[in-house]
């Protein structure tokens, strides 16, 4: 980690770690998912609600972990609202990496989409009384290199 | 055999690669290497590859944030990749790492066995099997009451498929598991033909590739297969690995094996949950640099060119068998050239194949005998051991030729000639 | 902490040995490798081991009769007898070498378990367990109806025999299978006592020696135990190989688990009777060149001594103690020193684990953290990761004082003071 | 192999393979035991006469294998008569391979031990009618110098 990169962590990454965009639960919620990495027990539960025109009107997280999980949902989150379904699925793992700025090695990268990951799955679970104990996914697998 | 003869590829341009080519026997004759079906020799690249794992870079994968455990699962993930590039499996994730074609072949007969192999259920295996094909088998139709049986052969070595047909219908089994190249004979089976066959009767296929891998190309996708494995040291690689390739939704379905750290998601007092694939069947610290070193001798192989080793291959089969057919009592196992991966067994009318070995190696000359871990081959064919000569690209015409005037010699010495005790 | 204090070994003496140590960080900052519970550097004497053998005389062993052959072969039983010594078994026959720590304990778990273990039995662990000493039993459980429990530590960490007995005594377990010492909270238990105590209820025992291995001299005669297994890597050996140790008796008496070559005495198409030990449990090609790089390791270790290397680790443990004492919100985990191995784990309230070793990283300073595959346990202490610095012969006061004075660092960065976002 | 040991085999190991000493059966055994080593497959028979003051009167053997095993077996069977069942059991490895003279490697002393430890398991396997099945012994284990 260079100077560089540790001023990102004080300007940039800290801030939202301690002080986290929307951190909490929505109580309006559309859709929602959660998920965890085992490999350091980091876990993140996404919260949005759609409006009708698909568009993001607000997103919520909770979670546990590293300042780069957290720190991390925390941006994605300021980030997506007002993105519509389509814009939201363009979001590429590589957008997320780019949205946090620091310069991350690959373990540290699967912190760093772990919240992404459970965005992306929470589009795909849409809040009926029948998902909402759906299972909980675990992202440990392959980093980043070996997705794309 | 003309001398004129085009050879597929120069030996000559690759034996400097690899350092125990330049040693002598313990009789001083220049070492002629002929048991590459038991194991293969190593090029620098692969001894080097693990050398500098150790001496750069080590640490233990997965687990760790810190730089060196992050070069060494980069590097072990990436042997994963060049690996299943080399068996073109569709996922990287596809690709398990165990510690050897026996240990992948145990892993599919007890995970997905135990899941899908019920009692009175079949399996079935053919007379041309290695002992690691065949051994899993018995001890999982033990465990659950299931029968083994065994497709024979047909005179020259090879498998009938009006015979696995046959076997197929009348016994609907669970799963057909076969060689691609036997170990003992040479025969090259016809592995996309043979899966298809056993796909559309609703049997599951594992292919053991031990021969099969490092003799040309293997494509998996194009095989068909649901399971095929192969080992390390067979391809230039290091010992103490192995592949098991499995289909993703095949591997996805199966109970793990092997229980432990990594192949887990998640641990109570109470159970676990499995990971996903394919940390699911790597259970415990891995075959780190073993993985490093097996990248390292598969990308040397694809240098020299699979198609240029298996042509080669047969060029100097063919070599040996025509010499080796004027030796009076000599008789060469398996079907004609043709039909054969780099491997020549042949059996002599009255004298012992170990003394035949051991005759060879005074010589310099390194072959194998025994049963090759195939006796019920052995059997059907009659006889307890063979003598084996197997091929790699490294070795020359010059070596076949001193092989087989070694065996003549061996046959004039052993003959039975009226000796009498003093 | 007084600096005048007398080392129990010199450490510069060693790591000119070990080629990684002289290597620099990413960030340019000497390594200070402090990760060697998950996995052990190696010296010069190690990996040259490796490359001497697929070099000079490298060839599958047992099998055949040629010279390479019987040189592997004969180095490869001299490795397995270098190990027997090194635990001190009676026979060399005892000692089986396999894939690793997580491989021995399947091996145990499935071949002696199905023949031990059946339904409403009962299997006793520790809450300290390595996943690798927990899912092996969970499955086995599973599969014949057998329950696993875990004996609850003390508020230190510690085993409290008085529970052991009330448990062992209540459960009349067929196996108790526990760590001779923890890899989180460095805890050494009283191995002897707990065998006889296991023993004295008529349970059979297991002693994962994988943290106890490197860091003292283990007597398995001493021990009494059954079964006792460890890991190459985590003693300066290779990866792909550990090792099984039965006693004689137990292991005959054992079915043998995974088939194949070399561990059957006859194969037909009827079915295979197993070959005597060791070969019994070493199905297939072996992991030749890991159980030569073994054997120096090994060889390497009793040079540097097991007892001054218990000393020195405990030294540099109570070092690091002292100096992370200082850090506020900082929470040790496990004994006192004197209790430990050289592991020193803790967690500072708010911050998490990883962050702690990234930064230590950024420092050049290799730590682990995470639930080092002890979830069950990091649950009993309800934390999810802990941080781990674990000590090696090859490390120095130094280096304990870097990390001690990073951490401080770390826990000031990370730590919450009322940072707002822009 | 050097010249010389090639003269011993041409001299002495041959022609006890070609024209070896009592291979057959013993009519009138009293002890008798089979073992075989399944790496090469070699299998040796063999059935001794005691005498009523322990003396071996006749030795036979049957089998099938390698120059060295059966060569081995001829010249044991030679040596032994005569000697007493106190004799046989102090005839060491070390004696049966110096009975042999050819040096061998550790494999092929396998072959030439499988006589010897035939031998060594006959002298407890009286043959009373109950002990006649009893199971092959298998000497594929350990090689010499791990049983010394
Ligand atoms: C106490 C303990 N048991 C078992 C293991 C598993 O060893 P391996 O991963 O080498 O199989 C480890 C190390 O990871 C360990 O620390
Ligand atoms: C056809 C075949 N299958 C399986 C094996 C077993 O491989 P390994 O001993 O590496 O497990 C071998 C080689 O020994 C083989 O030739």
């Amino acid at each position: 980690m260079s100077i560089d990169e540790r001023d990102i962590y004080e300007e940039h990454v800290l801030p939202h770690y301690e002080d986290p965009y929307h951190r909490g639960h929505c109580e309006v919620a559309t859709h929602a998912h959660e998920g965890d990495n085992p490999l350091c027990g980091d876990v993140v539960r996404v919260e949005i609600e759609l409006d009708d025109e698909g568009r993001v009107r607000q997103a919520w997280f909770e979670g546990d972990g590293c300042t780069v999980s957290q720190s991390s949902a925390s941006m994605l989150m300021e980030r997506i609202e007002g993105m519509t379904v389509e814009e939201l699925k363009q979001f590429s793992a590589e957008d997320m990496l780019a949205l946090f700025q620091a310069s991350l090695t690959p373990n540290r990268q699967k912190c760093c989409l772990l919240s992404w990951r459970v965005l992306q799955a929470a589009m795909h679970s849409p809040i009926d009384g029948e998902d909402e104990d759906a299972e909980v996914d675990s992202f440990g697998g392959p980093s980043l290199s070996e997705e794309s | 055999m003309t001398v004129t003869e085009a050879f597929a590829l120069d030996a000559g341009r690759f034996r400097s690669d690899f350092p125990v080519l330049t040693t002598r026997s313990r009789s001083g004759a220049p070492l002629a290497y002929l048991d590459n079906a038991a194991s293969t020799q190593h090029p620098a690249a692969v001894i080097d590859a693990i050398a500098d794992c150790y001496r750069g870079y080590y640490a233990n994968v997965h687990r760790g944030i810190h730089t060196l455990s992050e070069e060494s699962t980069e590097r072990y993930e990436r042997a994963r990749k060049t690996v299943a590039r080399f068996l073109n499996t569709e996922h990287a994730r596809e690709l398990i790492f165990t510690a050897g074609t026996t240990a992948a072949i145990n892993t599919v007969a007890r995970a997905w066995g135990s899941a899908n192999v019920g009692e009175g259920d079949h399996i079935l295996l053919t007379m041309a099997e290695h002992h690691a094909n065949i051994v899993p088998w018995f001890q999982l139709a033990t465990q659950v009451g299931a029968h083994v049986h065994f497709v024979p052969l047909t005179d020259d070595g090879r498998l009938d498929l009006e015979s696995v047909a046959r076997m197929l219908d009348a016994l609907r089994p669970k799963m057909f598991a076969f060689t691609a190249v036997s170990n003992v004979l040479g025969t090259v089976n016809p592995v996309a033909a043979l899966v298809e066959m056993a796909r559309e009767r609703g049997s599951a296929t594992l292919v053991d590739a031990a021969q099969a891998a490092p003799h040309g190309p293997v494509d998996v996708r194009e095989w068909g297969a649901d399971f095929v494995v192969f080992s390390g040291h067979k391809v230039c690689g290091p010992t103490g690995i192995g592949v098991l390739y499995g289909r993703e939704a095949v591997l996805d379905a199966m109970p793990p094996f092997l229980g432990g750290g990594a192949m887990i998601h998640r641990v109570t007092t109470r159970g676990f949950e499995p990971a996903p694939l394919p940390e699911k069947f790597e259970a415990g610290t891995p075959p780190i640099t073993e993985a490093i070193g097996l990248e390292a001798a598969v990308e040397y192989l694809g240098h020299v060119g699979l198609e240029a080793i298996g042509r080669y291959e047969r060029q100097l089969v063919e070599r040996a068998e025509a010499g080796l057919r004027e030796i009076p009592g000599l008789e060469i196992l398996g079907p004609a050239p043709e039909h054969k991966a780099g491997i020549v067994s042949f059996a002599i009318e009255g004298i012992h194949a170990h003394d035949i070995a051991q005759w060879l190696d005074t010589r310099g000359i390194a072959v194998r005998a025994g049963h090759h871990c195939a006796m019920p081959l052995h059997q059907s064919l009659g006889i307890t051991a063979s003598t084996r000569a197997s091929f790699y690209f490294y070795n020359t015409p010059d070596e076949v030729d001193a092989m087989v005037d070694a065996v003549g010699e061996a046959r004039d010495r052993f003959r039975k000639r009226g000796r009498k005790r003093q």
